[in-house]
């Protein structure tokens, strides 16, 4: 049952897809209301699945796709495809349906009048489509099918108004730096299947603990399915195409890059967290560490409102990804789940924004706007408070969560991961600075642009809404009854810290001596074998334990640094005490760094896309010159040489690309010439030939 | 004793005595009908073709040798004479049609009384068993096509071709005369069975074999044209009338090619008695300290190489031929380097093949001339949109001479690069294999003026008569079929290769 | 049911050989009646694709094949030549053998199939349309011939014969450089054959067919170690000779896949081939390279096959990249095309080169998707090409809006080529690249070959940009939008591509037994396995 | 020199000596018929070759015969050959050998 309904729910957006790219036209405004209905039925059904999966439920329906048959040396060749519904995708099931539903419903009026209207619902049903798949997949083949086409429709969606150069390079940015990403996380997915010969994560988990895959290739194969993540979720070194994403149009980027593409990666990781090893979790938490400092640095001096928000959105995926690899499994996914919401409010509302504001997006011509857009103002406010960490939000408990595990982990593991901590804090500090500088810059002060400013009202109906739902939706109260703590909330218990799979060798020291327990206590049949609960409890609890203990002092200190973010923010926006202008002089170099997104953009540019096209040009030069026309130097001489007959045929030099060619001609040329039309010439060589073959044979 | 042994030869030698007749009757007839120029033309039609059926009748004559062991009846000789028959047919076929020759003002009775001389000669060369008979058939078949070759004597190019012909050709003649008689001292003898049965039984001064050998390899290189005794060819074809030319390509050729083949294994590979060596193979046993299918090996990769190479750059049509069937002879030597029955036979294979797509090409070539008034390649330009039949059939025997499938021609070069392989000469076909690739560019330029250029000026069809066509066809059919069903061809190859189980 | 008769002829020599009857028909009919013409030609390739279908219908999945004759299905085996032997010279037999299994079966779906769009794709020729479709159906023939043909002598007949109606095809009708492009194309493929031509004589003459006693060119027979004749040339294993014999046939067949560095005459060739030829020539011909290499150099000589593994997959690793690079660089949309060809043939070599069945069974495939995506590629520069007589990817711009339909196709037609899930491309890919990735010693070339799959992406997506987006230049605002007979040739080429995307076991499972057998009997003949250098 | 004897080398060394004479003449020669006594040359010196080997190898008449027919033919070659220099000589008014190659490459 929940499987056909979860079915249902992937394959209806597929189903709005193909009637609105066919049909679209035809239908009454273009069929936006069919979209948007369908993704609202979509919702309805992930709730129900969502309240009819346990904690520890798994459905699972799998269909046989691919037959090899039995194969020579490696047994039967099946690859399926299958269906996995548990805690995880029930969550994430939502959360994609939600997200959809009010960036289809945003859209209605946004995207009003627009020249490829339906085609534009289309592409948002094919999307969701995607995304569902991923989330719905029990499988890495599928993960990866799936995962290629959100990047196609991705592709589709930024480059949506394609007919401006910004969109165009923006898509294709975008596509080929996932594509980067997806190699690797191909050639991981490679690499589980040559050592498992499985696709399924739990036959992958299985094989992977009966020590199938161990040692370097387990470490690599996370890493590389990693990268996947890398380019999805847009960390460093791939980050670079999330803020040039933003030339899509804004609901667009409120899907994507807020709740489901960008979180596809974070999903990626949590459902292969079991095979990371430790290796490739410390290597995860510091490209997560690295993405969330760098794009938080970038963010500060940024002055598009969407810009602002892509780089706090990479800050933020950072932190989930940082998360992960430092073992905050469920602080990990609980961001990303309460960031979802957050942050697609704060996208819709810059929308909002840019809509009231007839496409305006520089902060630097705005200001005011709190007075004539009341609901904009306040949601986009509320998301603001959850994004930085104020508590009694959402985003509080997620992201306390989150610095606690950092603080948990460097104090385990020691050593020069207390950068990790130190850094992570920093980072939240400057998301409050950057995101209150943002409020303050756009709602308060004085209207910049008198113009503009008159015109400005409060988006329509269909706008606000989606806006004020996501704002409530940050509360703390959906997620934890407790405000301060989420371990108590039902999303912890509903999402239990998974145990690794990974050999003892390749865990962390605090990971080691559990597997046994744990892994029985997991199934449910280890309760009959009688296992002894509460050593599990113990045994499970290393992590755990050190987490309750950093949990109030990350706490306080994140209050802290949230605190001095947006006080700073007042000082500079609000009161006026400094002049943002004159501290960006005294550290001119820092600034122009930070403000030129510290010059990713020209040295991928510079470098390796010059370098590239320089290659592909050499190539073509070899190929025409050298391969085409080995001997091209050798075919001029002759050609000189016979420049006095003029009958020389350059088609066949030209042609035969080998050494035989010219010298073919050249000996033609040779022997024509001996062919002197004197019969005594002929005469003497006859004489000469045989003279020749007496001397060449009289010794054999 | 001694008439009854002519008589009973005399009774095997009526296909030549059949074509000697008809020279006398041509010659005789010319006194009556001065004008009627086409009669000669049919009563060497009429001679010819009794001949063939003469010869049709050999056809399961034992092997033996006749007039005291001066010529042979084989199936060897058989097969060259039913093609130089068929090839002097069609020569006087394409005599009759060639504008050429029509046109020109001079009588062509003894045009067609030295045709068959030409064809009897041969005859002789194919079946001479004797030095000295060799050496008259080879003089009989030269003398007469010196005359052919000239045979315009108001054109400067056909006096010309004349006069280098018969220079050259009397020169390597006499080379191979010199050569003889050096052979004659060592072996005392001028009967190839007994210069064999000489060699393999005394030792003998391998110094002077050799530089006998090598002069008569001259008189069997001008005839068949192997480098490097191949100067004349070119200029000669060139300056020839065009059926002189074909004749000259190909019966000339053949015959040149059957005196060398039986020479060289009867004299030297005691061919008499073909052994069964160990590993299965039939294998004739070379003479010891004589190598010279490997003197053969060497001129046969120069010919084809050399050939090819120089074919390429010409734009004369003529001309190309001349190269093109110099390259030829270069395949078909290859094959004779195996010295055994499977080489012979893919040899002779060559040579059936070689007389319908060779000839094919002349005829087109003349029906070219005739029509467009040109031998220039680069003056084709289109004319396969103008006249189509023409230029596809061109293009069958064009395709057939490079060697590619389906056609006649890549049976032949088949049969010889298997038996190439079989033997393990693979350099040698991989050398040859090469050059076919080669010689496909200018075979396919030809084409590619035919066809791949849209005619420019004049755009009219250009049709010829039914008489044409049917010449064509009967040249352009042969050659795709034999590409098909080549059984009965390589069966008639195989079984002529049984030269003589005498002596 | 594995033998199939229609009026007493067997299936597969009806579809062989009923472009040559269509060639007849066709040459007799008038020159004016050019209608007439092109239908008679699409009625012949359409009832040929029908009978393809009905061969697909009635064939066994089950059945092996490869090294074994009772595998084979729709047998028609005759003697063609039958010379016997006198005292000094073998018999000669040459067969006329022809039947199909797992490894045929879907190229010669392919052919029957790309037979049809071609001929479709040709109704917009005008110059000397009789001469043009009878061509036409005479190079059908040829492809299908060697595809289906078990004696070696009939497959390299075959082999050849499609050489002559390229050459035509391409030098009468083709661009302006096609007398150059013709040449280039004969001599080159000419030079190949040589090479294999050689090479089935040597195993002629080292073989003993044990039926007739005779020398033979079955390849069923000359699989089986036991029918070589004891100290001939080929005889044993891993001889220098056999290994010799391996690389001159793998030189035969890599000019025609083309493999670098015998590649440049495909570009040249695309460039300047009408349309429909460039699509048969992509679509069907250049497998006939990989399909020889499976079927002969892997069952003939299986322990070379091994040996030279690893050189196989550095050929086609530098296949990928190369012809990746090569693209990017282009601006002429049909060459881009055309060396992107090569790079998606080198998938093809690379998956085969592994040996498993995942490999060659995603090479396979990959022959079969790069079929029907690359004849849509090339179909999609054709349709541009017509309508604004330049293939210059920088004077376009905003095509997408202003030929909508055809902007929908060419999307499909570009990511299947950039191997996106969903569409064929990608599960041929993807087979391949698993299959080279579980062999240890290419495994880092493997991963170098993936590289292929972004620079892919990065010269499509840079096309697509160039091309359809940004503004329409003034001058192209007279263009239209796909025609009826376009949509013809396009649609069914982009069902299929979606469809085996969705669906590839048809395809699939047809190959797989074969594959097993053939992957089974290569790697137990010798006991090398695949080794780095 | 009592026991000086001509023998079979005498023979032999004068028909080589011919023989070379007459390749001289053939390729220095100019004048067409000065070529063609060169053939001759070469052809008289086979002659006495067979004559020589014959009388000294006691090998019947053999080699005498075949030298009156080289001879004979020899005489018919004339004949052609002259006939062709004539004609020549109408065409081009000059019998030099040197002189006549319009034919060539």
């Amino acid at each position: 049952m929940l499987i056909s309904i979860s079915l249902l729910i992937l394959f209806l957006p597929l189903l709005s897809f193909l009637i609105l790219i066919f049909f679209g036209k035809k239908l009454p405004r273009q069929g936006d209301w069919l979209g948007t209905a369908i993704l609202i039925i979509c919702l309805g059904l992930a709730f129900y699945v969502l309240l009819n999966t346990g904690a520890s439920d798994k459905f699972n329906a799998i269909y046989n796709w691919i037959d090899l048959k039995d194969a020579p040396g490696f047994g039967p060749v099946k690859i399926n495809l299958g269906i996995l519904i548990d805690n995880l995708s029930a969550i994430m099931l939502v959360v994609v349906c939600l997200i959809s539903a009010a960036a289809h419903l945003f859209s209605t009026k946004y995207m009003e009048g627009d020249a490829k209207y339906n085609r534009y619902y289309a592409y948002l049903g094919i999307f969701t489509f995607s995304m569902l798949g991923i989330v719905l997949t029990d499988n890495l083949l599928m993960m990866y099918i799936f995962w290629e086409l959100v990047g196609l429709t991705s592709y589709l969606l930024i480059g949506f108004w394609y007919e401006n150069p910004g969109p165009q390079y923006a898509s294709k940015k975008a596509f080929i730096v996932n594509r980067i990403g997806d190699v690797g996380f191909f050639t991981g997915i490679m690499i589980v299947y040559v050592f498992t010969k499985s696709f399924t994560f739990s036959e992958i988990f299985a094989a992977i603990e009966a020590g199938q895959l161990t040692g370097g290739w387990l470490t690599a194969a996370g890493i590389l399915i990693f990268c996947g993540a890398i380019g999805k979720s847009a960390q460093f070194p791939l980050h670079v195409w999330l803020p040039d994403a933003m030339e899509g149009p804004t609901p667009v980027s409120a899907l994507i890059h807020a709740a489901t593409m960008v979180a596809a990666g974070v999903y990626l990781v949590t459902r292969t967290f079991p095979m990371m090893s430790a290796s490739a979790l410390t290597f995860i938490a510091y490209i997560g560490l690295i993405t969330a400092f760098i794009s938080a640095t970038i963010a500060i001096t940024q002055n598009d409102i969407k810009k602002v928000l892509a780089y706090s959105t990479v800050s933020q995926l950072g932190f989930m990804i940082m998360a992960l690899g430092v073992g905050a499994y469920t602080a990990g996914f609980f961001h990303l789940v309460t960031h979802a919401a957050f942050k697609a409010c704060l996208f819709l509302g810059a929308g909002s924004v840019i809509y009231g504001m007839h496409h305006e997006q520089d902060i630097r011509n705005m200001g005011g706007l709190k007075k004539k857009m009341r609901i904009t103002y306040l949601t986009f406010l509320m998301a603001t408070m959850a994004l930085s960490g104020v508590p009694l939000t959402s985003g509080f408990l997620s992201k306390d969560s989150i610095l606690a595990g950092t603080m948990a982990f460097a104090g385990l593991t020691g050593g020069f991961n207390y950068i990790i901590p130190i850094l992570a804090f920093l980072s939240a500090g400057m998301t409050a600075f950057y995101m209150f500088r943002l409020v303050f810059l756009t709602f308060h002060g004085e209207p910049k642009n008198k113009e503009k400013f008159d015109h400005v009202k409060e988006s329509p109906l269909p706008m606000t809404i989606p806006l004020i739902v996501l704002s409530v939706l940050s509360f703390f109260v959906f997620f934890s009854y407790n405000p301060i703590d989420a371990n108590i909330g039902w999303f912890a218990k509903y999402v239990p810290a998974v145990q690794t799979v990974v050999p003892e060798a390749q865990r962390f020291d605090f990971q080691k001596g559990t597997t046994e327990h744990i892994v029985n206590a997991e199934s449910p049949a280890s309760e009959t074998h009688g296992e002894n609960p509460a050593a599990v409890e113990e045994n499970h609890s290393a992590f755990t334990e050190a987490v309750h203990h950093a949990h109030y002092p990350a706490m306080g200190l994140s209050l802290f640094v949230a605190g001095m973010g947006i006080l700073l923010a007042f000082a500079f926006y609000k009161w006026k005490k400094f002049s943002a202008d004159a501290v960006a002089e005294k550290i001119k170099p820092l600034y122009t760094f930070s403000l030129n997104k510290w010059y990713f953009d020209e040295f991928y540019e510079g470098v390796i896309v010059k370098g590239l096209l320089m290659l592909t040009q050499a190539f073509r030069w070899f190929d025409n010159k050298v391969v085409d026309g080995v001997v091209n130097g050798a075919a001029y001489v002759t050609e000189r040489s016979s420049s006095g007959t003029g009958k020389f045929d350059n088609s066949f030099v030209d042609g035969l690309v080998n050494l035989i060619g010219s010298v073919v001609m050249f000996f033609g040329l040779i022997f024509r010439k001996i062919q002197t039309g004197r019969i005594q010439t002929y005469l003497a060589y006859v004489l000469f030939g045989i003279i020749l073959f007496y001397f060449i044979f009289r010794t054999m | 004793m001694l008439t009854q042994q002519i008589l009973d030869g005399l009774s095997k030698f009526y296909p030549e005595t059949i074509l000697s007749v008809t020279i006398l009757v041509i010659v005789f007839v010319e006194l009556f009908f001065k004008k009627k120029t086409r009669v000669s033309g049919w009563i060497a039609m009429a001679g010819l073709a009794a001949a063939m059926l003469f010869t049709f009748l050999q056809v399961n004559i034992p092997a033996q040798t006749i007039f005291f062991q001066m010529v042979a009846v084989d199936p060897f000789s058989y097969f060259f004479k039913v093609l130089l028959i068929l090839s002097g047919f069609l020569i006087v076929l394409f005599t009759f049609l060639s504008d050429e020759i029509r046109s020109s003002e001079f009588k062509t009775q003894e045009y067609y009384a030295l045709l068959i001389a030409l064809t009897l000669g041969g005859f002789l060369m194919a079946s001479s068993v004797n030095l000295l008979m060799m050496y008259l058939a080879l003089e009989l078949s030269s003398l007469s096509s010196y005359v052919l070759a000239g045979y315009f004597k108001k054109s400067n190019r056909s006096s010309e071709a004349a006069l280098k012909y018969v220079i050259y050709g009397g020169v390597s003649s006499g080379l191979m005369l010199f050569g003889i008689s050096l052979i004659y001292g060592i072996c005392g003898s001028l009967d190839m069975f007994a210069i064999s049965a000489y060699l393999s039984a005394n030792p003998v001064n391998l110094i002077t074999l050799l530089i006998a050998i090598f002069l008569m390899l001259a008189g069997f290189g001008y005839k068949i044209s192997a480098v490097p005794f191949h100067f004349w060819t070119p200029d000669v074809y060139e300056g020839s009338p065009m059926p002189v030319t074909a004749l000259l390509s190909v019966s000339s050729k053949a015959a040149g090619f059957a005196m060398l083949i039986r020479f060289f294994l009867v004299a030297f590979q005691n061919a008499g008695h073909p052994t069964i060596t160990t590993e299965g193979l039939h294998q004739y046993i070379t003479l010891p300290g004589l190598h010279w299918p490997e003197v053969i090996a060497v001129i046969a990769v120069a010919t084809m190489t050399l050939g090819n190479v120089v074919a390429i750059w010409q734009d004369n049509l003529k001309r190309l031929l001349a190269y093109s069937s110099i390259a030829q002879a270069g395949y078909m030597l290859l094959a004779f380097v195996v010295v055994s029955p499977q080489g012979i036979s893919a040899m002779l294979t060559y040579l059936a093949v070689y007389l319908f797509m060779n000839l094919g090409a002349f005829f087109a070539a003349i029906l070219i001339s005739n029509k467009y008034k040109t031998e220039n390649i680069e003056e084709m330009k289109g004319i396969g949109y103008r006249s189509p039949l023409l230029c596809v059939s061109m293009a069958v025997f064009m395709l057939s001479l490079s060697g590619i499938p389906m056609t006649a021609g890549f049976i032949g070069k088949f049969y010889i690069f298997s038996a190439l392989i079989n033997n393990g000469y693979i350099w040698l076909a991989i050398i040859g294999l090469m050059n076919s690739v080669v010689s496909l560019y200018y075979y396919i330029k030809i084409l590619k003026n035919m066809f791949l250029i849209r005619p420019q000026g004049d755009t009219g069809a250009v049709s010829f008569g039914a008489g044409y066509s049917v010449l064509l066809l009967a040249l352009a059919i042969p050659t795709i079929v034999l590409g098909i069903f080549f059984g009965p061809l390589t069966k008639f190859a195989e079984y002529s290769v049984q030269i003589f189980g005498l002596k | 049911m594995h033998e199939l008769k229609i009026l007493g002829v067997g299936i597969l020599s009806w579809i062989t050989f009923l472009p040559v009857l269509g060639m007849i028909i066709v040459l007799m009919l008038p020159k004016e009646k050019e209608k007439t013409v092109k239908w008679t030609a699409l009625g012949i390739t359409l009832l040929q694709f029908v009978l393809c279908i009905v061969l697909w219908m009635n064939f066994d999945n089950t059945l092996a094949g490869i090294n074994k004759i009772e595998g084979f299905q729709f047998i028609e085996k005759f003697t063609w030549i039958d010379v016997p032997g006198f005292a000094w010279t073998n018999r000669v037999v040459i067969e006329y053998f022809m039947a199909v299994d797992g490894l045929s079966m879907p190229m010669v779906l392919l052919t029957g199939f790309i037979g049809v769009i071609a001929t479709i794709s040709s109704f917009s020729i005008n110059k000397s349309i009789k001469g043009y479709m009878a061509l036409l159906l005479l190079l059908n023939t040829g492809m299908m011939g060697t595809f289906v043909s078990l004696d070696f002598f009939l497959f390299f007949v075959f082999w050849e014969i499609m050489l002559l109606p390229m050459y035509f095809l391409i030098g009468v009708w083709g661009g302006p450089r096609r007398i150059y492009a013709a040449i280039k194309f004969f001599l080159y493929t000419l030079f190949g054959s040589a090479f294999i031509l050689i090479v089935m004589l040597a195993l002629y003459f080292s073989s003993k067919d044990p039926t007739t006693g005779a020398h033979t060119f079955n390849v069923i027979s000359l699989m089986d170690p036991a029918n070589l004749l004891p100290g001939s040339l080929l005889a044993g294993s891993l001889t220098t000779a056999r290994l010799l014999a391996y690389a001159a046939l793998f030189i035969g067949f890599a000019i025609k896949v083309p493999i670098f560095p015998f590649h440049t005459w495909l570009p040249d060739a695309h460039v300047e081939a009408p349309t429909a030829i460039s699509v048969i020539l992509a679509g069907v011909l250049l497998k006939m390279g990989t399909y020889g290499m499976l079927r002969m150099s892997y069952g003939l000589f299986p322990e070379a096959m091994v040996y030279f593994g690893y050189a196989l997959a550095v050929f086609g690793m530098i296949n990928i990249i190369y012809g990746s690079l090569c693209a990017m660089a282009q601006k002429d949309f049909k060459k881009l095309i055309a060396y992107s060809s090569i790079a998606h043939m080198g998938y093809v070599v690379l998956g085969m080169s592994s040996l498993t069945t995942q490999g060659i069974s995603g090479a396979i495939f990959q022959m079969f998707n790069h079929g029907t995506i690359t004849a849509m590629l090339f179909l999609i520069v054709g349709v541009i090409y017509d309508r604004a007589h330049t293939r210059n990817v920088d004077e376009f711009g905003g095509l997408a809006n202003k030929m909508p339909k055809y902007f929908g196709l060419v999307i499909i037609g570009f990511f299947a080529s950039m191997g996106l899930p969903g569409l064929s491309g990608f599960i041929s890919e993807a087979l391949a690249f698993l299959g080279a990735f579980s062999v240890e010693p290419i495994r880092v070339i493997t991963i170098i070959s993936t590289l292929g799959i972004v620079l892919t992406a990065a010269y499509m997506l840079w096309t697509l940009q160039r091309m359809f987006f940004g503004t329409l230049p003034e001058k192209w605002s007279g263009l239209t939008d796909l025609t009826a007979r376009e949509y013809f040739m396009l649609v069914p080429l982009a069902v299929v591509v979606i469809f085996l995307g969705v669906y590839p076991s048809p395809i699939l499972n047809m190959m797989a037994t074969s594959v097993n057998q053939l992957v089974d009997f290569v790697s137990k003949s010798t006991s090398l396995t695949i080794m780095g250098w | 020199m009592p026991n000086f004897q001509i023998g079979l080398t005498h023979f032999l060394v004068i028909s080589s000596l011919l023989f070379g004479l007459g390749l001289f003449a053939v390729v220095t020669r100019r004048n067409a018929i000065m070529i063609l006594m060169g053939i001759e040359l070469i052809l008289n010196a086979a002659n006495i070759n067979f004559i020589a080997f014959n009388k000294y190898g006691q090998l019947g008449v053999d080699g005498q015969v075949i030298s009156i027919f080289v001879i004979i033919l020899a005489a018919a070659e004339a004949v052609i050959a002259l006939a062709i220099v004539l004609n020549i000589y109408n065409n081009f008014k000059t019998v030099n050998a040197d002189e006549i190659d319009n034919l060539k490459e």
